[in-house]
């Protein structure tokens, strides 16, 4: 069995806007879903609702062709989600950081050192999150979605913060994670070039 | 363990934690009747010496002795087996009557008299402290019941 | 039944029940009230003990039944919100809070006057009933404060229904905190073991305020509810057609 | 790696990593920590000089003063139990990690305690001192402290989740926790209070321990419900 992850007829109102409206994907292993937009237009909210953080006025996110409401925890032990907030403690150091992380969800079996090496941020290793630049911490949280075992990467604008080299080491890192048969959802505002199936949400 | 299990487990142990917090509220419930002492122990002598505790009964009809011009006032309640003595000074509630059920909370004084610093009154007649109910309740089958030998019958009734 | 259901839980629907309901709710009400407070003022005779003084009862046992019973409507319509995702029930919820704390501030200001002649005081802070009741019109605040300060509406629901869920534990405390610690406060006189123990001349104004109370409750609530909905379908095309219809959304 | 159903985490695990982060944090930044309990011992302060110094005075009021002042200090710090993982997006991260929430909502809770309640029971002998409080009738006060503070953590858990990310958090945090936490304070206070009296006080150390447990046993359900609906 393949992993699948696929939506059917999403509706998503917040407050008195209707962001999305029948919105309908599926998404296989080794793919891409981008998700497209102006700022605004519902990209981060779609993503939070797929995750299963937003409540949808209609339609059913699959994993898997069983509804995401009824295995929420092996969902979410199955994806990892990288968001404009990195989500890491600023007064603890890189590795107290990823330790917490690495308790909370399956972890793969690459070597940090090397994940570390790859990233640019080995030296950082024992320096708390708030010295560093916007640019390391966000490869910090490039490290932890890299340290995560989980097939679905959830990334919403993962090249906010970074420069050239760093965006092309992003992209670099979601090829070989589709090649190896992950999947990814992402938001974001400029093109992509990625070698994979890419599936186009305009919102 | 698969989430499924983990969700009955904690199930299981809310409920658990329930039926525990429970059975301490009983507990509880069980220490509050200890601080209540019935009138015919009172009078035989089996009293908390050290500390304050809580009588009830009726009050005995025509047995409220006022002092003119201060507070004090002296009556006695029973239940409906033997009756003691209580001496209160403070203000009463209103509905304190004779012939009415009352909750006490004090002391043994000198000379077989309880020293009350706080006076409960009930407003309906029918409506007793529990522990009160229960303890005229008792004496009062005791009473309808054929006298039985060596009872602890009370002789200052 | 099934269907009755389904137009149960369509705004508009509901809404024209509610506006139905409201005369079969509110007539009652005012007659019943109109003979409790006659009776209760004119042919109850007065209590051997309290004299004329335990009159106040004909306000202040409704009020203060209706002050949980509105918490537990409350909670009660929060759950199914929760659990059944109905956003009707939500609204119902929010329609009768303030309700709720209307008739726990009489109850507490009725009481507040009998304990004068009775207990000697306006106020006694050591009686758990009347301290607990205080704590249920705070509870009623902290809903409402709790549901304007998230403009969500639909997060103001969510949150609000597990608040009120939360209080029940503590409207559970109030109920029984007479039997609890023991206290001033009288325990029930009508729904003892055998019987009330109340005379007849007494006890119909009485039961006749209750429920007349009642009646009132819900027609206040039938009318705040059509508020309520109106307010939240306001950019619905139902509202928009049935306010510019000739009738007006009558 | 496609095939999916990876291992699930184990919970323990993670319960003792969420306890252990939050109490690093709190180590990190010690103010967090500090400034409720000076908080407490300042309002201990307050009261005899605006009541008078009057030993038979302290005595009475003494119970009653140190169970507002625990209260009040713990509602202080419960204020930022989840702000500052709300505002890190940390909040997002366990909101979508496999880990059962309610247990995070424990953990958290308990590192809460760790850092508010066990100190402030700690210190609370000290300022049972000023109060001449004799030796005993101390260790009813922690005791009580002790059941209390669980209770007022778990009870504050609640609220702090229902108004996470609020603008007016701190005032209506307050409004929503206090009439939840009268029942506690109820029987915290007059525990000692009979203690001092030479009374039984059984009863109220039984019932505190009850609610403690059955909060216990619910308040990290509530919690994780209202984490859910205020982080959509």
């Amino acid at each position: 069995m393949t992993a699948k992850l696929s939506a059917n007829d999403l509706t998503l109102i917040r407050g008195e806007s209707c962001l999305f409206q029948g919105l309908s994907f599926a998404l296989n292993a080794g793919e891409l879903l981008l998700l497209e937009g102006q700022n605004g237009s519902g990209k981060t909210s779609l993503m939070r609702a797929i995750a299963g953080m937003l409540s949808l006025e209609s339609g059913e996110v699959l994993w898997n062709d069983v509804p995401v409401s009824q295995q929420r925890q092996e969902f979410h032990g199955s994806l990892v989600w990288l968001a404009h907030r990195t989500g890491l403690k600023g007064d603890l150091t890189l590795v107290e950081n990823l330790r917490f992380e690495g308790a909370l969800r399956p972890q793969s079996d690459v070597d940090p050192s090397e994940v570390f090496k790859r990233l640019g941020i080995s030296k950082l290793k024992s320096l708390p999150l708030r010295s560093m630049s916007a640019g390391q911490q966000r490869r910090v949280a490039l490290a932890r979605m890299l340290l995560s075992d989980a097939p679905l990467w959830l990334v919403d604008e993962p090249f906010t913060n970074l420069d050239q080299e760093g965006r092309e080491l992003v992209m670099r890192l979601t090829d070989e994670h589709l090649a190896a048969g992950g999947m990814c959802v992402m938001a974001a505002h400029q093109d992509v070039d990625i070698n994979a199936t890419v599936t186009r949400v305009s919102l | 363990m698969k989430p499924r299990q983990q969700r009955m487990l904690a199930v299981g142990l809310a409920v658990a934690g329930v039926a525990i917090a429970a059975a301490l509220t009983l507990k509880a419930f069980d220490e509050n009747m200890m601080f209540f002492v019935e009138v015919s122990n009172v009078v035989a002598g089996e009293y908390p010496q050290e500390r304050n505790f809580r009588i009830g009964g009726l009050v005995v009809e025509d047995s409220i002795e006022r002092e003119e011009g201060s507070l004090d006032m002296r009556f006695r309640v029973t239940d409906m087996r033997c009756e003691l003595s209580v001496m209160y000074n403070g203000v009463l509630p209103d509905l304190f009557r004779e012939g009415q059920g009352v909750v006490a909370h004090g002391a043994m004084g000198a000379g077989e008299v309880f020293i009350a610093d706080k006076i409960l009154a009930k407003h309906d007649e029918n409506y007793m402290a529990p522990e009160v109910a229960a303890s005229l309740a008792k004496h009062v089958d005791e009473k309808m019941a054929p006298l039985q030998e060596g009872g602890a019958e009370c002789n200052s009734g | 039944m099934w269907k009755f259901f389904h137009q149960l839980a369509s705004p508009p629907h509901f809404y024209r029940l509610a506006a139905t309901l409201m005369p079969w709710l509110a007539v009652p009400a005012l007659l019943l009230i109109a003979y409790g407070t006659y009776a209760g003022l004119f042919l109850a005779s007065p209590d051997y003990q309290q004299g004329d003084a335990f009159r106040i009862i004909y306000v202040h046992v409704p009020s203060a039944y209706l002050s949980m019973m509105a918490y537990m409507f409350m909670a009660i319509s929060g759950a199914i919100g929760l659990i059944w995702r109905l956003k009707l029930a939500h609204a119902v919820g929010a329609a009768a809070a303030p309700l709720g704390a209307a008739f726990t501030f009489l109850a507490l200001v009725t009481g507040s006057i009998w304990g004068r002649p009775m207990w000697g005081t306006w106020w006694e802070w050591g009686d758990p009933r009347l301290t607990s009741e205080l704590i249920l019109l705070f509870l009623y605040f902290g809903y409402m404060a709790l549901r304007s300060s998230i403009d969500d509406t639909a997060k103001a629901d969510k949150a609000c229904a597990v608040l009120a869920l939360v209080g029940v534990v503590n409207v559970v405390v109030v109920h029984y905190s007479v039997e609890w610690w023991s206290s001033l406060h009288q325990g029930q006189t009508l729904m003892k073991k055998g019987g009330p123990g109340m005379d007849a001349d007494m006890l119909y104004p009485l039961l006749a305020m209750i429920l007349g109370f009642t009646f009132l409750f819900g027609a206040l609530l039938a009318r705040r509810i059509r508020t309520e909905v109106l307010y939240r379908e306001r950019r619905t095309r139902w509202v928009r057609e049935m306010i510019l219809s000739p009738e007006g959304g009558r | 790696m496609a095939v999916p159903s990876p291992e699930q985490p184990r919970i323990l695990v993670g319960l003792v990593a969420m306890v252990r982060r939050d109490l690093l944090l709190a180590w990190k930044r010690p103010g967090d920590v500090l400034n409720p309990l000076f908080f407490f011992a300042m309002v201990c302060t307050l009261f005899p000089l605006a009541v008078g110094p009057s030993a038979e005075q302290l005595t009475v009021s003494g119970p009653g003063v140190l169970w507002v002042a625990a209260l009040l200090s713990t509602l202080l710090s419960l204020n930022s139990l989840f702000m500052s993982d709300h505002e890190d997006g940390s909040l997002d991260q366990l909101l979508v990690s496999p880990q059962p929430l309610p247990v995070l909502a424990l953990s958290k809770t308990l590192a809460h305690w760790l850092t508010s309640g066990l100190p402030l029971v700690l210190i609370s002998p000290l300022l049972a001192m000023t109060y001449r409080m004799s030796t005993d009738i101390v260790g009813v006060l922690m005791l009580t402290l002790l059941l209390g503070t669980v209770c007022l953590s778990l009870l504050g858990s609640i609220g702090a989740a229902l108004t996470v990310g609020l603008h007016r958090g701190t005032a209506l945090l307050s409004l929503l926790i206090l009439p939840l936490a009268m029942p506690v304070l109820l029987l915290g206070a007059n525990t000692v209070s009979l203690a001092a009296g030479g009374e039984p006080y059984a009863t109220g150390i039984w019932a505190l321990a009850g609610y403690a447990v059955a909060a216990l046993s619910l308040a990290p359900y509530a919690t994780a419900a209202a984490l859910r609906i205020s982080n959509e």
